[in-house]
């Protein structure tokens, strides 16, 4: 089947490229084991078109590679594509005309059809034009726990958010960490998120975030999801950890009993070796309720002089979406193709729990599509300090959560 | 006598802060003029002046009858001596010396002749090779000098040279300066707070006080004839003995009396009627009182303390409620207690208003 | 006005290395103890982090997660080094930190030498050839070392772009003088201000002009607080991984980039030994430079930050 | 500035003009960058500024949010108590070090070294370590329980309240060397008389440097003081590599709200807002004692 793909990819690609081969620098923040080598596909696709990926890998998302993107877009020297999230966080660079308009493409290749779900080419789009290509789904809604942890500490594994709480004072009794939550801000946050739509469901969820309701926000539902948010944080205490790949190592080697993650995580079950299932239990929406967000990664085109590196990052752009490449990409990656057409067979069970629901529809927009950057890192800034001050009431963290999106735009 | 620097009505201010006022001074073609005052009298400030390292705020100043008040320190035809020597340390001797001709793209047949010449003067041939470091004090100042030498300049200048070396040394290349000037009759203008430098070496001195030349003259009349209070206090070791009292009339001839006691003036040259009544002050250097001598008018003193000095004998009596500095011949020796009588040689004092401290 | 600075006064002072104190007594006095016992409690807080890393980096990982950090590895293996300077990858570019370390050299070097040549210019007409409203200058200069550098960073991406040199080598260079130039001046200055000024009144008196007395004068006495500089700017530059990557293409990415992204990245098994590893690496020729220049730090300092 | 034989007063302008030419990159660097680039700033902070610069004037709306924010007022908190902690330790210890390392000992290039070395390092380098030494789980305070003291807690990097200590200890380890250097630098100017002299009185060791000799080495101490508190407003790197500025917000600090709002929260305003205030500060406190420590004085 890969053989099969690349062939097909070759004979999308090949026939527009042979006469335009040429360099293009692609930034991009993957540079984990994992992550580089699903960039690797994207490399080796590209290549195979006649035209070489350079390759501008800058470790650290947010703080650090952002930055230098947009110094790099703005100080007149732009690369040829870049990585960037799509949604919210790039409407300005477009508006300002840095990036390029690939609706041409993407009508001679008819994403509008192919790319499931819409919502995501929604978010590459600014007043009709298309301006990114969306390359894989990553859904933040899932509890991965340890079956070890629970059988060291004599409970079964539970089978959703509520007998996890129950199932707390067990695990602490055998000294274990019922849930582990990394120190970085943006997993606490993320958390939240999942608590929110598993517990307040899916239309509290839309009410706050895509229509800004802070009376929602403040409502009673809201409280519900905050007094599981306390809960949370009782059961997080004792994760001495920062990166969330450490929370993730606790959860495999027995330390801790669950935590809430994207799907990136199984990557880190897979890595060690265990099987889904046996080892280790995944549950989407919390087990209470089945809904997966649908973020993802997405790759933007800086509008550039030279005529050739825009035909090449028209090429690029087709490449990234071609059936075979989104196949061994996302399989890499641990993450689901943007489109709907292609076969995932070699999805291992969380991964196909994934697609199932994606299948039924039973999807919501990521939070990073719904809100601003500025409206994320407030929030990113209260829910850690929520989770890491015991004496923070959920009152009060319900009180600044309604004020933060009362002035979200 | 040719006018070799001519400073005309030359200002100097650090913000509100006057050092120079207004200051005029004519230097002759090879005289030695030796500006002296205590630190901050604002002597060296004219000699950086003279040389172009600082900007006046206001006047002129002329080398060789040429405007040079605006010109660079090296085209005003100077050499300079430093009290710190200033010899670049990380050059030999003669580096030191070919420096200033090699900036000055000096042809080098002419360089090493000027500092053949300059070592040979200075007796400073052996120490060519050698780094300022491995120089002795006399020897770094010799090179100094030898800088300003090879230079062949019109005017040296002197900022205290001697200061930082010892008290024989300082003797020593005193002399070597003079016998300089003597062979090579520049013009050399010479700053140092030092009296007897200044005495033996200048031919005229300017005493400077608060950036105001006090007066300026030969070394003789500064000493015996000092314009005002300050210039006759300041030179002489001891200080000249001032009396305070007034002018009284006595048979139609002024007299001078202080504490009830009278001094004639008869021999004293003043420059003025000398008024009854007049405050004034009486200043008398230490050798111009004799001790227990045959004279037309004697006081009555006692000795206080006797200070045996070899040469001279330094002695401090109570005469009329004052104290008084008296020198005598070495051999010459009073126990304290003494009773002496003294006499003055009007000739030789100075007399001074009360009020303006100015020479009558 | 007249009592200048002696000839003996900063430099030759600072060449003195003896110290002024007390003079020791017995070996094993009271005083003696307290002493070294003091300073080999100290040293052992400094070198704790050192042994930590060297220890670490010569580990392998399973050893690793057996927990004790301090414990002597039971089998060196130096797989981590290798690892970290030949295979580590950042993306797709597995050739480890090796990749940065001469693009390192390629920066550092020359931004050192024109970053210290500036300032120590600077530094020499602050301190004698003063101008009306240098003081001024200074002083935001002084200010302008408390600015955080991420603030200033899209300012001078404009300013780089309008000059066309954005994402340039020399634009690089010139953003390493500007950051460099506030302590550096400021070090410059005082060292001149404390030459005796009247070795440059004789050399204006020699004719020789502002270059002539910076460039044969004052050079040549400069050395300790050249070497100051060279280890301030060395480390910082070396050590610089923020205006390495926003000013610089990919091709010219400096090692601490490769760095970076090993130690940073946020998926996948941390490997301590390979990170610790590539962290003496990066760290190397800084260290290095402080080993061998360590005792002249101190000289040149003595000499450049006495005189305020 | 040249040989001709003029009689006039040079222009103005003309007078040092070699110093003038040469201060160019000094003037640029001063006018452009600092100062123009700090009136951009502080120009946009007025701004609804997002991802990009954006001249769309808001008033003071920024800086209500800024001082509205919890996580601003920690940072400010903590900044407070990390700089003053920062500037007294380092001075003391730093000036213990040099007092010590002044008393003739042997060895003093090795202890000199070791002292100095953490400066060589990067602060991601410092902070990780000490992020790593003062782990709980595999640092110091697991060596400490596995030799028997079972109870034995410490673990600053993960106790909101005393996390700020924690950060301060890597600070110092990185610091305190080159503040050593500084001292023992400014001690060996100290004019040997001086002990001599103090010794002949019969004044006491400790009394001499403390009423004697520290009061001697002002200049050094203030350049010294530039140093420290230019890399104490800046701090950013140690925060982010040791801690990330948690448990929480509890070790957050002023650069790191800066750049996390205009970079990761994508609010330039917010940042140059906060980055504004922290100027000012600065300003408030450096700009008059800068201007009568560098300006001012003449040279004669």
């Amino acid at each position: 089947m890969r053989f099969m793909a690349a062939a097909l990819a070759a004979t999308v690609v090949l026939p527009s490229a042979a006469a335009y081969a040429t360099d293009l620098e692609v930034t991009h923040w993957w540079t984990s084991g994992g992550e580089a080598a699903a960039v690797a596909e994207f490399a080796k696709a590209f290549d195979a078109t006649g035209n070489k990926w350079i390759d501008g890998a800058i470790a650290g998302a947010g703080s650090t590679a952002r930055p230098i993107m947009v110094s790099r877009l703005t100080g007149g020297d732009p690369m040829g594509a870049t990585q960037f999230n799509h949604g919210r966080q790039a409407e300005e660079l477009v508006e300002a005309g840095l990036l390029r308009d690939l609706t041409d493409v993407a009508t001679r290749e008819n994403w509008k059809e192919i790319i499931k779900p819409a919502s995501l080419l929604d978010s590459c789009t600014v007043d009709g034009k298309i301006y990114c290509a969306p390359v894989n789904i990553h859904s933040w809604q899932w509890l991965w726990l340890s079956n070890a942890a629970f059988e060291t500490a004599g409970v079964p594994v539970p089978k959703n958010w509520d007998e996890f709480v129950a199932a707390a004072p067990a695990l602490e009794k055998a000294g274990i960490v019922p849930l582990a939550v990394g120190g970085q801000a943006w997993q606490a946050a993320g958390a939240f998120d999942v608590l929110m739509v598993a517990i307040a469901g899916k239309d509290t969820f839309n009410k706050v975030f895509k229509d800004k309701d802070a009376d929602v926000a403040a409502g009673p539902d809201m409280a519900r999801v905050f007094k599981a948010a306390e809960d949370a944080r009782r059961m997080s205490r004792g994760t001495n950890v920062q990166d969330w790949n450490q929370a993730t190592n606790m959860v495999i080697t027995g330390k801790a009993g669950g935590q809430i993650m994207g799907d990136w995580a199984q990557g880190e079950f897979a890595l060690a070796g265990k099987v889904a299932g046996k080892d280790y239990t995944c549950l989407p929406g919390l087990g209470v309720n089945e809904v997966i967000s649908t973020g993802g990664d997405a790759f933007y085109f800086p509008v550039l002089a030279d005529e050739e590196k825009s035909k090449a990052q028209e090429v690029l752009a087709s490449t990234l979406l071609a059936p075979a490449t989104q196949v061994a990409f996302n399989l890499k990656k641990g993450s689901l193709p943007v489109r709907g057409d292609v076969d995932l067979a070699a999805a291992n069970d969380c991964m196909k729990k994934g697609l199932d629901i994606l299948a039924k529809g039973n999807v919501i927009e990521g939070t990073d599509q719904l809100l601003s950057a500025d409206s994320q890192k407030q929030k990113e800034d209260l829910f850690s300090e929520f989770f890491a001050n015991p004496s923070m009431t959920p009152e009060d963290a319900q009180k600044r959560f309604a004020a933060i999106i009362a002035s979200a735009d | 006598m040719q006018k070799s620097v001519s400073i005309k009505d030359l200002s100097l201010s650090f913000g509100a802060v006057n050092v120079l006022e207004n200051l005029n001074l004519d230097i002759g073609d090879g005289e030695f003029l030796v500006l002296l005052g205590s630190s901050g009298c604002g002597k060296s400030t004219l000699l950086n002046c003279i040389a172009g390292l600082l900007e006046p705020t206001g006047g002129q100043i002329f080398i060789k009858n040429k405007n040079v008040t605006w010109e660079e320190p090296k085209d005003r035809g100077i050499g300079m001596v430093f009290q710190s020597y200033a010899l670049y340390p990380q050059m030999t001797v003669e580096k030191n010396l070919s420096f200033g001709l090699q900036v000055a793209k000096m042809p080098r047949p002419e360089i090493d002749k000027r500092i053949a010449r300059a070592a040979e003067i200075l007796q400073i041939g052996p120490l060519l090779k050698r780094k300022p470091s491995e120089l002795s004090g006399g020897q770094r100042q010799r090179v100094a000098i030898g800088r300003a030498l090879v230079r062949d300049v019109d005017v040296f200048l002197f900022d205290e040279p001697l200061s930082n070396l010892d008290a024989k040394l300082r003797s020593e290349l005193r002399v070597e300066i003079k016998r300089l000037h003597q062979s090579l009759r520049n013009t050399m203008i010479y700053v140092t707070h030092d009296q007897i430098e200044a005495l033996t070496l200048a031919d005229r001195i300017a005493i400077m006080k608060s950036g105001v030349i006090q007066q300026l003259a030969d070394p003789n009349t500064i000493y015996n004839a000092p314009r005002n209070m300050f210039v006759a206090g300041f030179i002489g070791s001891p200080s000249m003995n001032f009396l305070r009292g007034e002018i009284a009339g006595r048979d139609g001839h002024p007299v001078f009396v202080t504490n009830g006691v009278e001094f004639a003036l008869d021999g004293y040259g003043a420059s003025e009627a000398l008024q009854p009544g007049r405050k004034v002050v009486l200043g008398v250097r230490p050798e111009h009182v004799a001790v227990n001598a045959e004279g037309a008018e004697t006081h009555q003193a006692t000795v206080d303390i006797e200070e045996p000095m070899g040469a001279d004998n330094l002695l401090w009596l109570k005469h009329a409620g004052h104290t008084l500095s008296v020198r005598v011949g070495g051999a010459r020796r009073f126990a304290p207690g003494t009773a002496v009588k003294l006499s003055f040689d009007m000739g030789l004092a100075s007399l001074f208003d009360a009020g303006t401290e100015e020479r009558i | 006005m007249s009592d200048s600075v002696a000839l003996k006064s900063a430099p030759a002072a600072a060449s003195k290395a003896e110290p002024w104190g007390a003079k020791p007594r017995r070996a094993l006095s009271g005083r003696n103890i307290m002493l070294y016992g003091t300073l080999i409690v100290a040293a052992l807080y400094y070198l704790l982090p050192l042994y930590v890393m060297i220890v670490t980096s010569l580990k392998g990982m399973p050893e690793i997660r057996l927990g004790n950090i301090f414990s002597p590895p039971l089998e060196i293996t130096f797989e981590p080094w290798a690892k970290a300077w030949a295979s580590a990858c950042t993306g797709l570019n597995c050739d480890g930190l090796s990749r940065g370390f001469w693009n390192s050299v390629r920066i550092t070097v020359p931004s050192t030498l024109i970053s210290i040549l500036v300032a120590s210019v600077n530094g020499y007409a602050l301190a004698n050839w003063k101008f009306r409203g240098a003081d001024i200058f200074f002083t935001i200069l002084i200010v302008g070392a408390f600015i955080p550098y991420q603030v200033m960073i899209y300012p001078i991406v404009i300013v780089l772009r309008e000059m066309g040199i954005y994402g340039t080598l020399t634009g690089l260079v010139i953003v390493h003088t500007i950051f460099g130039m506030p302590i550096l001046t400021l070090l410059f200055r005082n060292y001149f201000s404390a030459l005796p000024e009247e070795l440059f009144k004789a050399a204006r008196i020699d004719g020789a002009g502002f270059w002539q007395i910076y460039l044969r004068i004052m050079l040549p006495m400069s050395l300790p607080i050249f070497v100051v500089a060279m280890i301030l700017q060395i480390t910082g530059i070396w050590n610089d991984f923020l205006f390495g990557v926003v000013f610089t293409r990919p091709e010219v990415y400096p090692m601490t980039v490769q760095l970076n992204n090993i130690v940073n990245s946020v998926q996948g098994v941390k490997e301590y030994n390979v990170n610790m590893a590539a962290t003496l690496l990066t760290g190397a020729v800084p260290l290095i430079v402080y080993f061998v220049s360590g005792r002249l730090f101190v000289r040149g300092i003595a000499a450049g930050a006495v005189k305020g | 500035m040249t040989g001709q034989a003029h009689t006039g007063r040079p222009r103005r302008l003309l007078r040092n003009l070699s110093s003038k030419i040469a201060s160019i990159p000094m003037m640029l660097t001063a006018v452009v960058i600092f100062l123009g680039g700090t009136t951009w700033t502080v120009v946009y902070s007025f701004t609804n500024s997002k991802l990009l610069p954006r001249a769309n004037f808001v008033g003071l709306d920024q800086y209500e949010r800024l001082w509205d924010a919890p996580r601003w007022i920690v940072s400010i908190q903590n900044l407070a108590i990390y700089g003053a902690l920062t500037l007294v330790f380092s001075l003391v210890m730093g000036f213990v070090l040099a007092a010590l390392m002044d008393q003739k000992i042997r060895f003093e290039n090795t202890f000199r070294t070791i002292f100095l070395y953490p400066f060589a390092l990067s602060f991601i380098v410092t902070g990780l370590v000490w992020q790593w030494i003062l782990n709980p789980e595999f640092g110091v305070q697991s060596v400490v329980r596995a030799l028997g003291w079972t109870s034995f807690t410490f673990d600053p990097l993960y106790n909101a309240d005393i996390v700020i200590y924690g950060v301060l200890i890597a600070g110092l380890w990185q610091g305190t060397g080159l503040v050593m250097c500084l001292l023992l630098a400014g001690l060996r100017g100290i004019d040997e008389d001086i002990w001599k002299a103090a010794r002949v009185d019969g004044i006491p060791m400790w009394k001499t440097y403390l009423f004697i000799i520290i009061p001697m080495m002002r200049p050094v101490f203030i350049t010294t003081l530039v140093i420290i508190a230019s890399g104490i407003v800046k701090v950013y790197d140690l925060v982010v590599a040791q801690t990330s500025g948690g448990p929480g917000i509890a070790s957050e600090v002023p650069a790191k709200y800066v750049y996390d709002y205009m970079f990761q929260a994508q609010n330039l305003g917010q940042g140059f807002a906060a980055s504004t205030m922290m100027l000012v500060t600065v300003a408030i406190i450096i700009v008059p004692w800068a201007y009568l420590e560098f300006g001012g004085r003449k040279r004669v």
